[in-house]
């Protein structure tokens, strides 16, 4: 069995690590650090998890977690894993950092996007952008891989097709993300106070948000061509879930088919991402309802032929496929283990 | 080491204690101090910090 | 492999029935009945499901239903299950029904309960309640398992222990049900549109609702003396989720450890129900929120010395351990599998 960690394990990413991590049939979690919770039990903090484990949260020291660990996920705040992950990749362990630390292929983006120089451009060349339906063979042999952002791997995955065809406007791609709460993590602030966030449609960093570089990077890497995006997000009344909307001004005529035959062509054998379309009921273009709890990301699209315009559009649980579930689907191509491996969670529907 | 929670009763499991240690109870949480009497151990309630119910 | 049918697929309760079954090591999914989408793929109307089942669904048809399963669940509406159920009983197939149709022990509780003469007096003596904590040894012999109500499962698991001891006055018990609205099933009703619901603490039927008559069965049976419960339930701003609060009054002065005595000597064992009480922190006692999507159900309790009062409390996710997963539990008991097969399903927290 793997001998894997996790750092940072008493956030709600830690925590979906955990849940996910201990029904995984080939890795045992040898340790869950937290400074704050060190020697209580793990279900102290996430009660789901009673009478399932009784591991216990250790202090984050780096030679503990090298000598109990293969491989270590870091769920620390970003400008946090800057500081653990080179000693932790120099100490020989595999290293998958959900933090966006080592995201960007170009240390200069750092400045543009975080406000800091990254202190490890080095390290940063060796890291992989850590979304497999892009990056697969590079995640295969990568020590240290980067898990992608939540809205830019619902982003990016539901407009890569478009983009690699050259059948929509690279200057002009408007990205409309709605997020529920629990992507912005277990520190309470007046933002997610409950009689604030209740019933809330907040618009917040209309431009400039972190992850639209990222969607940046990986669409230009996917067209060849440098690309542009013009990102928003909402808080809205949801805990899990992210919905984008993206409105792109095509560069000829296009036609459903066609746009069946591109998603289907790159999308078609991804064990991961399900193409959503549908002529009747309830259910026909993604919607996070449909994924909470699983590693899947929709992608559905629509073609408004009077405005020129492709409405694509991906959903996903951003605890999942936008971060554990993702991060584990990252250790399974690392390992060698079937990318499926314990990541066989049927969505729960309605919650 | 094999101990009894005096809060629930659960059975606590131990190994080389010291004493002053503070366990915590598997099944209720409560927070227990090693106490050395002679040369035996036992558990006694560590002193509770105020009510807190998390809010 | 068991074949496995689920008579009414296309309900709440039927879809969560197929996402525990369709990854259930021991059975196949071989029938999924539904009148309305017939021929259509089931996924259609649980888009969870997608890419997981390629499964259709099918008209009930007796004669199809009987050859192509060895087990049947019913996920029909009270007094159809009636008409279905005692013709696979004669087909010889095991019948696992979760309406309220063959729950009561007597049939002259039903013109209480129900206001109708129960048709099948017989059978109704052949069928066994499912509740595995009080009776494991019944099921795994029983041809005809009644699953039970959601509010019941919870009031009965969280009551048992003090019943089973005496410890409370059998004609007082007081039992404050907290709902949400995926128990009221697909069907769309103004009390279920969004702009009443949403914010809504409503208490419906305020007494006479009808699992109260179930946990008055259950724990008299527990108690070995008729037993008098006095429910409301009320239908709160959650999708999933039941929380019952019993208050009680204390027949003797009772000391904490001898409740945690009594509830682990019924639940030390038990796979499926946790006892949570804590001393520190937010999650000290059962919350729904901590169980959805799994099968288990936390209980609880407290002593109001001032008042000579036991509070009891249960929380439970009303289609898991409420319907669809402890009818695979029965399941795994009827077919003498490990009654944790194809139940191992975490908790997802936060929702």
């Amino acid at each position: 069995m793997t001998r894997v960690g996790v750092v940072g394990a008493s956030g709600y990413t830690g925590g979906e690590l955990l849940r996910i991590l201990i029904n995984h049939p080939k890795v045992e979690v040898t340790v869950a650090t937290s400074r704050e919770h060190a020697g209580d039990y793990v279900y102290r903090v996430h009660p789901h998890l009673r009478k399932l484990t009784d591991l216990k949260f250790v202090k984050p020291e780096i030679d503990l977690i090298a000598d109990r660990c293969d491989l270590v996920f870091l769920a620390v705040p970003h400008g946090t894993s800057v500081n653990i992950t080179p000693k932790l990749v120099e100490a020989g362990l595999k290293v998958i950092d959900l933090s966006a630390d080592f995201r960007f292929r170009d240390a200069s983006q750092y400045p543009i996007w975080y406000g800091w120089e990254h202190p490890y451009p080095d390290l940063l060349k060796k890291a992989v952008y850590g979304l497999p339906e892009l990056h697969r063979e590079e995640i295969k042999s990568a020590q240290l891989v980067a898990n992608p952002g939540c809205i830019a791997t619902s982003a990016i995955l539901s407009l890569a097709p478009a983009v690699k065809h050259g059948l929509i406007d690279a200057e002009k791609i408007i990205v409309d993300a709605k997020i529920g709460s629990s992507g912005a993590g277990m520190e309470a602030s007046l933002a997610t106070h409950h009689p604030e966030h209740f019933t809330m449609v907040r618009v917040y960093k209309p431009y400039g948000h972190r992850h639209t570089g990222e969607i940046e990077q990986e669409l230009s890497f996917v067209s060849g061509r440098p690309v542009k995006v013009a990102m928003t997000p909402h808080a809205i009344n949801i805990v899990r879930g992210i919905l984008t909307t993206a409105h792109c001004f095509l560069t000829r005529e296009v036609k459903v088919p066609e746009l069946w035959k591109n998603y289907r062509e790159m999308y078609g054998g991804e064990p991961f991402v399900r193409i959503v379309r549908e002529q009747r009921g309830l259910h026909r273009l993604p919607d996070p309802k449909n994924v909470v709890g699983s590693n899947f990301c929709d992608v559905g699209f629509e073609v408004d032929a009077r405005c020129g315009r492709l409405i694509a559009i991906g959903a996903l649980d951003n605890l999942v496929k936008g971060a554990a579930g993702q991060a584990v689907q990252n250790m399974n191509i690392m390992l060698g283990f079937d990318e499926r491996e314990g990541l066989q969670l049927t969505g729960v529907r309605p919650v | 080491m094999k101990f009894t929670c005096p809060e629930c009763g659960a059975e606590i499991e131990a190994e080389d204690v010291i004493e002053g240690e503070i366990l915590t109870c598997p099944d209720c949480g409560v927070e227990l101090e090693v106490v050395l009497e002679g040369d035996s151990y036992s558990l006694k309630p560590a002193e509770k910090e105020a009510e807190d119910w998390g809010e």
